[in-house]
């Protein structure tokens, strides 16, 4: 079994963060879509890096560029078409930078205090998984912050694109090194989820003349 | 312990509906009912292949496919049957009533064709991704098919396409995908953790062998996932306070859809949850307890936002809501009777509940009405509907001498044995403000005079197709109610799957009350 | 003596003696009232001259007719069951819950017979009676259970052979006084004689009824003055006793005719109330009994 | 009989009434069905008779388990004993009579309505109430009892249109339900306790249960009698009877009153006698269940004075009824110990009440029933003059009413003569019983009072404008019930030997051990009457035959000197005065009878319109329990609805925002636990 090699993993994991926060704070929102777009990149690169430890993971790497990096993109991009703008955030660039910062700080004493809960310290991939389950922690809850800070549907979707990628972010780094993994990475993504959300939030956009989600609240008690 | 056959009967149980919605996709649009037909068929095709399946573990054999990636046990068994009963006796509903509602409901530039079409191939794939759940042994793909089955119907809940229908298919996709990333969360951390202690990515896969190794997890991996698994599952559940999708999405989907994700798709959930938490019961003990308060909380808010509704589906959405409260509730319980009162519940909700549905769709259907208090009088009018929602709505209240009696009353004596005063009041007195509710709709929409607003000659009895899956439902409820033997046997198996599950070392030792009981019916044994 | 005797000479102390003690309770008042008044066998030649009177029946119906016998009927019962100088001559029938049922079972038929007269003036009547009989009775039942309690039972024997034995007690003392205050009302005697009310309501109950059916009214009227008057004196008040039968008969007769000549003297001064009034007084009067019942109760 | 068992002889009954049922399910014509349905539960009747009868010879026979729920440990059996057997000659005999009423008066009545909504309910409520009576098992004595419930409750909402009847028929749902949980409630106490549903467990158990928490048994007692208390009607769990009760059909109510309302008696003596005998709980509960008993005495019967609809006179009557029930066997609880001849005494004379109370409130129901077949109305103000074209109607309610203020010599007399005389002996030894046995006689005259008013309005007096119509007596159908059942008052009134000794019998097994008085040392060797000896004493004496001897032949007497002159005899027209007027303007209203009484107790039960005394008032306010307990509870309830549901604002990231705070507070709450 090959080394993987830790600089370039860090190096990915931590772009991953600033791809997130752009695709999370960006307001025109295919920009926002290319952010997303690099990250799915960056996530690809992430497994092929990987890969020299458990071949497996090229495979959930060739799904990923064509789920994640491809398809995604595309929808969001044919979502997006006449509506770039994104409808106002409840919370504004500043405060969520400063929560940005504080947060990665959180997830990384977190990890690194309690990463034996999660790997063995003594193996091989400790080193980078302390670090990559910060990052996957930051994505997660990045995602999360998107989902319940912005009023766009457009904007939740790609939240919820972000927990996914936190969440797979997190698999890859736990157990890189069995086939199966990349099985359940492959397994889980969630292009089909994201292609059926846009298909709804195209018929609100149609009747509701916006995609508000605060507008979503003829249906309550 | 039961014997592995290799079988290929679970895995024809997933296939046979799903195949069903391909043809349907594919060939449907093409000549008048071949659509209908091939659902029914298909739907009848998955009950049967699930009944003779279920048959086999009643003899003690658990059958396996796919190198045990489909794995029936009892437990799986009794979801398979129900899920797929209920979903063919839904399709049967569905026949005059979805041309119906496309023909009058007017919808807009698609044709009803189209339309049905979609419906019913929608239909199929969610009834196959419900039954591939109760089905997998993989934990992931345990996930992922609760997945599907929100993709599946996330369509059919938004099916009407209007404003009111698209905010409840928005946010029945939006928070349930959020909710199942949770448990994906969860699972992952599980499946993490049980290869690296079982030294094996496959089998840290199977929940078969995840059960052996969860009581050596560490506390806080433990904590973390069953977290996650709680909140994720809990969602797809409805579990209060992750409810709110539920009667948003129940009121807006078409009836047969609201039967189905009330009857079937919250019991799969729930068996979900089961399947995954129930593995840290015997080691931490601290999570059945949680699971109780959690189900005591979820029937308290539940039965109080019933109280609280004018719209009947929306009403019978949040009696969903207290109900996998008592389902739950019996699961955290954690004893023999606990679990076995669950599960016992489970399937007399689900009968009823999808009952409910069933007749509230046809007061819709013969009315178009549903607002409680602009409805009444129905009762001559709808004589068999009537009949119908009275038997759910005792049945699931908990009166005698129906089935829902059968299993609170079960539950109530689980909580009882294991001290759980504080439970077993609060279901006592929650039961009786499902009663209020229900019965109180119940009165209000069936008798009195019939208001002004709805026109005398527009109202009728609904056709044939609709009334008998409610007169089957109706009767299975009564007969569970006054022969609850019937189904004791399936429902012990099922329990003892989940008791294992949970209790594999302690069960020898502490000796099982409930079936020692069984053996001398005249004293007590403790 | 056999209680057959006994009955034989009860019923006919009711029949023969009962309208003598009215006549000398009118000569009484006529004499207070400086009046000549009337002779005292007046009640007797009243009785034989509406027994020959036409009998004019306006409500018609069996229970119109037959209310009258029925009240006769129970007030000669009761006579039978109330002990006339001695122990009562039928006390294996019924001991005091018998006794004061069944003058209540005369009060019914006189209130049905004024309901089946359809006579407004009788339905008003028929209230009072029923209303008189509300505020009356529970003083007489107060008192007869404190005379139960005091002797530990009910039967009239053995409560006249435990006050011959124990002599007079203070609760006895009390529940005879409350006895003696409702027996006015229980007489139908003025400040009570709200039902009839001749100037008010022209008889009540017995407006319609005429001949020989007011006839065993009025009877019946004159048989309860002595019952009550028999039963006040030989429970509450038995003593002296004498062995000598007849003896023992006459003292309890000359001390009924010293009770109905106070009641007579209370007639004569006194105006009639209404009937909130007298339910008033009844209620105080009540007072009286149930205090009688306590000191029974802690053994006074 | 020795050829068929008494298992037979019950699962036939069951199965009659069932296939009965089933029959009139299918029957269109209400009198076809009818018929159908009489002859079902004639047979079944005739089965359970015989049962009883041989109960009352033989003793108690137990039968095999059916239908085991295995997962409780609880199955299906069945015991007859002699308490049981008394309910199981009167339920039936009340349940046939009711139904031959039924034929006619439905048909005649509700021509409209469905025959499928009267028959099956009232062939499966004699169904349940008889499985209630004979079930020897905690759990299907509740299972069998709240289908009793809702047999009932079907028949209380048969008019369905009504807004003011469907109300009722909701209070009583709510009422029996919320009684019916507490019943549960006790009952799964017990059961993880003894370990087992089974009745012979359960007084074993109770020894136990008091050494290690006799707080709780009391608290099981009480719910025991909440439950019960609340089915019976009792004081002042009760109000929703007189709503509910009329709002059924006549036949229907008089089944409720003769047999239903029962149970809740049967159900405290099963209680306090069989499963909780022991000497410190009998006392404390005896003496709270008789004082509820004097209270509910008082109440019940006063406010039915204040009532116009026949119907809810008598329901308010049934409140009364059901408090001398209670007073009897509150006070055979109480002496249960101290002295078991008294208490036998007490539980004879409440057991004696409950049979008179099944025949003569049924009676008054057809009698009503009768009436309103004929004008159309309840309303006693607007009724009158009915005896002349219905004779037979009004003997039958004037027995039934006399009956029922206990007058001699009719029924309701004895089993009330023998409550006071055992509430004053008691009293003798605690004071307190001699109030109970003051309010039950004072109370017996204002039940008179009430009844003399029904009478009067109904049948006496000028016929009424509502009564132009009727041209005779009802339909000889519906006499006969009305005939046999006013047989069954007199004959209980007169013969209490018969009665005396079955019930005697009963009281036997009920006491057990404690009780070794015979019959002759109890209620005299004299079979035409009762001398009541207590210890050595004769404490009281009533010997019907004698005093109905004395009373026929003065009553001849009277007659013969009534005729001794050969008065002639005239008819004419009533006196107003001298004035002629109209029957109906001068009329007198049965409303203004004893009016001023009324007023002055005015206000003892809630929601009187009359002014009000000021204690009473607050005894009022006290015994409301709408004002201070359920008002404030569905206050907050509903308070707290509405916040909860203003929290489901519609917003999807309101909802996200808790599934994220969950997972936090789910892994905090976890975490804490399994550290």
């Amino acid at each position: 079994m090959d080394k993987i090699s830790p600089e370039l993993i860090h190096t990915l994991s931590l772009l991953m963060i600033l791809t997130s926060f752009a695709a999370v704070e960006a307001r025109n929102l295919r920009h926002a879509t290319i952010a997303y777009l690099g990250q799915a990149l960056l996530i690809c690169g992430l497994l092929v890096a990987y890969s020299v430890q458990n071949s497996a993971l090229l495979y959930w790497a060739a799904t990923a560029l064509v789920t994640k990096a491809i398809l995604v993109p595309w929808f969001l991009w044919r979502a997006t078409a006449g509506a770039e703008q994104e409808t106002k955030p409840l919370i504004s660039f500043g405060v969520s930078a400063v929560l940005l910062v504080g947060l990665l700080a959180a997830m990384y004493k977190f990890t690194h205090m309690h990463a034996g809960l999660f790997v063995d310290p003594e193996s091989s991939i400790a080193v980078v998984a302390e670090t990559n389950l910060a990052v996957a922690f930051t994505v997660f809850v990045l995602g999360l912050y998107a989902i319940l800070t912005r009023r766009d549907a457009i904007k939740t979707v790609i939240g919820l694109c972000l927990l996914e990628n936190g969440v797979h972010l997190s698999l890859v780094s736990l157990a890189p090194g069995i086939r199966e993994t990349a099985l359940a990475g492959i397994a889980t993504e969630v292009v089909v989820t994201v292609y059926l959300l846009l298909y709804i939030i195209g018929g609100i956009r149609e009747k509701f003349g916006s995609t508000d989600t605060f507008k979503l609240s003829e249906l309550h008690w | 312990m039961p014997k592995e056959v290799v079988s290929i009967f679970p895995a024809l149980i997933v296939i046979v509906p799903a195949a069903a919605a391909l043809l349907i996709f594919v060939l449907g649009r093409f000549t008048g009912w071949l659509r209908e037909t091939l659902a029914i068929l298909g739907t009848a095709g998955a009950l049967g292949l699930s009944l003779a399946a279920g048959y086999s573990c009643l003899q003690g054999e658990v059958l396996t496919s796919f190198s045990r990636q489909f794995y029936l046990d009892s437990l799986s068994a009794l979801m398979v049957v129900l899920a797929s009963a209920i979903g063919f006796l839904a399709t049967v509903y569905s026949l005059k009533y979805m041309r119906h509602e496309v023909q009058e409901g007017g919808l807009p530039h698609t044709t009803t064709s189209r339309r049905l079409t979609a419906f019913y191939g929608w239909l199929m794939l969610f009834i196959a991704t419900m039954l591939w759940a109760c089905l997998s042994n993989n934990i992931i793909m345990l996930y992922v098919a609760v997945e599907a089955s929100t993709i599946a119907s996330g369509l059919l809940v938004a099916f009407y396409w209007d404003k009111r229908a698209l905010e409840a298919g928005y946010k029945y996709l939006m928070l349930l995908t959020v909710g199942i990333t949770f448990s994906l969360f969860g699972c992952v951390l599980v499946y993490a953790t049980g290869a690296s202690i079982l030294h094996s990515g496959a089998k840290g896969l199977l929940l078969s062998d995840l059960r052996s190794v969860a009581g050596q997890f560490p506390t806080t991996t433990v904590a973390l996932a069953s977290a996650f698994l709680i909140v994720g599952f809990g969602t797809k559940a409805g579990v209060a306070p992750f409810h709110p999708w539920l009667p948003d999405a129940h009121a807006e989907a078409p009836t047969p859809v609201s039967a189905l994700l009330s009857g079937v798709m919250l019991k799969v959930a729930v068996y979900a949850l089961v399947r995954t938490v129930s593995m840290f019961f015997p080691g931490f003990a601290p999570v059945a307890m949680f699971l109780l308060a959690l189900g005591v909380f979820t029937l308290v808010i539940g039965d109080l936002m019933a109280l609280a509704q004018d719209d009947l589906k929306r009403m019978l959405a949040y009696s969903s809501v207290s109900q996998i409260g008592y389902i739950i509730m019996g699961f955290g319980i954690g004893t023999q009777p606990g679990i076995y009162a669950g599960l016992f519940h489970m399937l007399n909700h689900a009968l009823a509940k999808a009952l409910l549905f069933l007749a509230a769709g046809s007061v819709v259907y013969g009315t178009g009405v549903r607002r409680i208090s602009q409805l009444g009088g129905l009762a001559k009018k709808m004589p068999v509907t009537s009949f119908c929602f009275f038997v759910g709505a005792l049945a699931v209240s908990g009166v005698p001498p129906f089935n829902g009696f059968q299993s609170k009353l079960a539950l109530f004596v689980a909580g009882a044995h294991a001290a759980d005063w504080w439970a077993v009041v609060i279901g006592i007195a929650a039961s009786l403000i499902t009663l209020l509710v229900l019965a109180k709709a119940a009165r209000s929409v069936f008798w009195g005079p019939l208001p002004d607003s709805i026109e005398q000659s527009h109202v009728r009895e609904a056709p044939l197709t609709v009334t008998v899956s409610m007169v089957i439902l109706a009767v299975l409820c009564l007969a569970i109610g006054l022969y609850p033997r019937a189904v004791y046997a399936p429902l012990k198996a099922a329990a003892a799957v989940v008791q294992t599950i949970a209790n594999s070392q302690t069960v020898a030792e502490h000796g099982d009350p409930l079936y020692a009981k069984l053996q001398s019916p005249a004293g007590p044994t403790r | 003596m056999s209680a057959l005797g006994g009955a034989s000479f009860n019923l006919v102390v009711a029949l023969l003696i009962a309208p003598l003690f009215e006549g000398v309770m009118r000569k009484l008042k006529a004499v207070i009232h400086s009046r000549k008044g009337p002779p005292i066998t007046q009640p007797y030649l009243d009785l034989l001259k509406l027994l020959g009177k036409e009998d004019i029946q306006s409500g018609g119906g069996a229970v119109f007719r037959m209310a009258p016998v029925a009240v006769l009927g129970a007030m000669l019962l009761a006579a039978m069951l109330t002990p006339m100088g001695g122990k009562p001559p039928l006390g294996m029938a019924g001991d005091t819950i018998v006794w004061i049922y069944v003058i209540s079972l005369a009060a019914v038929m006189i209130v049905l017979g004024a309901f089946a007269s359809g006579n407004p003036f009788a339905y008003e009547g028929a209230s009072r009676e029923m209303m008189m009989v509300l505020s009356v009775e529970p003083i007489v039942i107060a008192s007869v259970v404190t005379a139960g309690v005091k002797a530990g039972t009910l039967s009239l024997g053995g409560i006249i052979d435990w006050q011959l034995t124990h002599g007079p007690t203070m609760s006895m003392a009390f529940a005879g006084i409350a006895f003696f205050l409702a027996l006015q009302a229980n007489l139908g005697r003025l400040p009570f004689d709200i039902v009839e009310a001749e100037s008010e309501i022209v008889e009540g109950p017995f407006i319609e009824y005429s001949g020989p059916r007011l006839a065993l009214y009025k009877m019946a009227f004159y048989i309860r003055q002595i019952v009550f008057s028999f039963f006040l004196v030989s429970i509450f008040v038995p003593w002296p006793m004498v062995k000598v039968y007849p003896l023992a008969v006459l003292i309890s007769l000359a001390k009924v005719l010293v009770v109905l000549l106070v009641t007579g003297l209370i007639e004569c001064v006194n105006p009639r109330l209404r009937i909130d009034q007298s339910m008033n007084y009844m209620s105080r009067v009540l007072f009286v009994a149930l205090a009688g019942l306590v000191f029974a109760a802690i053994g006074v | 009989m020795a050829s068929v068992s008494p298992e037979q002889l019950l699962l036939s009954a069951f199965g009659l009434f069932t296939v009965g049922a089933l029959v009139s399910i299918g029957g269109r014509s209400w009198r076809r069905t009818g018929y159908t349905s009489v002859a079902f539960a004639a047979a079944a009747s005739v089965a359970l008779w015989i049962l009883a009868a041989g109960t009352i010879v033989r003793g108690e026979t137990h039968t095999r388990a059916y239908l085991g729920l295995g997962a409780i440990g609880a199955s299906l059996t069945f015991r007859i004993d002699r308490l049981s057997s008394v309910f199981l000659l009167v339920v039936p005999f009340i349940g046939l009579a009711a139904l031959l009423y039924s034929v006619e008066y439905m048909n005649h009545v509700h021509r409209n309505a469905s025959a499928r909504r009267y028959y099956p309910f009232a062939l499966l409520m004699l169904a349940s109430i008889t499985g209630v009576i004979t079930t020897s098992n905690l759990l299907y004595f509740f299972v069998f009892w709240e289908l009793m419930t809702l047999t009932s409750w079907a028949l209380v909402w048969f008019d369905r249109e009504d807004e003011t009847k469907v109300r009722a028929a909701w209070q009583y749902f709510v009422a029996t339900h919320v009684a019916a949980a507490c019943m549960l409630v006790a009952i799964l106490v017990i059961y993880t306790r003894s370990g087992s549903f089974a009745f012979a467990d359960v007084s074993s158990t109770v020894g136990a249960m008091l050494r290690t928490s006799p707080a709780l048994v009391h608290v099981v007692i009480a719910l025991f009698v909440i439950g019960f208390a609340t089915k019976a009607g009792m004081f002042p769990l009760g109000g929703w009877l007189p709503q509910a009760y009329p709002a059924a059909p006549s036949p229907a109510s008089a089944a409720f009153a003769g047999s239903m309302t029962k149970l809740g008696i049967y159900g405290i003596v099963r209680v306090l006698f069989e499963f909780f005998r022991v000497q410190e709980l009998t006392t404390v509960w005896g003496g709270i269940i008789a004082t509820l008993g004097a209270l509910s005495i008082f109440v019940g019967t006063l406010t039915a004075l204040r009532e116009d609809d026949a119907k809810r006179v008598l329901s308010y009557h049934i409140i009364g009824q059901i408090g001398y029930m209670l007073l009897g066997v509150g006070t055979a609880a109480f002496f249960l110990r101290s002295v078991p001849a008294l208490a036998a005494v007490a539980l004879i004379a409440g057991l004696y009440h409950v049979v008179n109370h099944a025949c003569y409130k049924s009676l008054l129901f057809l009698n009503v029933g009768a009436a309103e077949y004929q004008t159309g109305t309840r309303d006693l103000n607007k009724m009158g003059g009915l005896g002349a074209l219905m004779p037979t109607t009004m003997a039958a309610a004037i027995i039934a009413s006399l009956s029922i203020a206990g007058i001699p010599p009719f029924s309701g007399f004895v089993s009330k003569w023998l409550i006071y005389q055992s509430t004053i002996q008691g009293g003798l030894r605690v004071p307190l019983f001699l109030v109970f046995g003051l309010v039950a006689m004072f109370i017996s005259l204002v039940t008179l009072a009430s009844f003399m008013k029904l009478i009067g309005a109904m049948f006496l007096g000028k016929l009424s404008t509502a009564g132009k119509t009727v041209t005779g007596d009802v339909p000889i159908s519906m006499r006969i019930p009305q005939l046999v059942l006013s047989a069954a008052c007199v004959l209980l009134g007169v013969a209490p030997i018969l009665p005396l000794l079955l019930l005697y019998k009963v009281a036997q097994d009920v006491l057990g051990s404690t009780f070794v008085s015979g019959y002759a040392a109890l209620f005299g060797s004299n079979p035409s009457g009762i001398t009541l000896r207590l210890g050595n004493e004769i404490v009281g004496a009533w010997n019907p035959a004698y005093a109905l001897a004395a009373l026929a032949i003065c009553a001849l007497l009277a007659y013969a000197i009534s005729r001794s002159a050969h008065a002639p005899a005239r008819e004419t027209a009533s006196w107003y005065g001298g004035e002629e007027y109209a029957d109906d303007v001068v009329r007198f209203r049965a409303h203004g009878f004893v009016l001023p009484f009324k007023q002055a107790f005015a206000k003892v039960y809630p929601s009187v319109r009359l002014p009000k005394i000021q204690t009473i008032g607050f005894m009022q306010k006290v015994l409301n329990l709408d004002t201070w307990l359920y008002g404030p509870i569905v206050n907050a309830g509903s308070r707290l609805t509405d916040g909860l549901s203003r929290t489901h604002s519609g917003i999807p990231h309101v909802y996200m925002l808790w599934q994220v705070i969950g997972i936090a507070v789910v892994f905090a709450v976890l975490f804490i636990l399994l550290k």
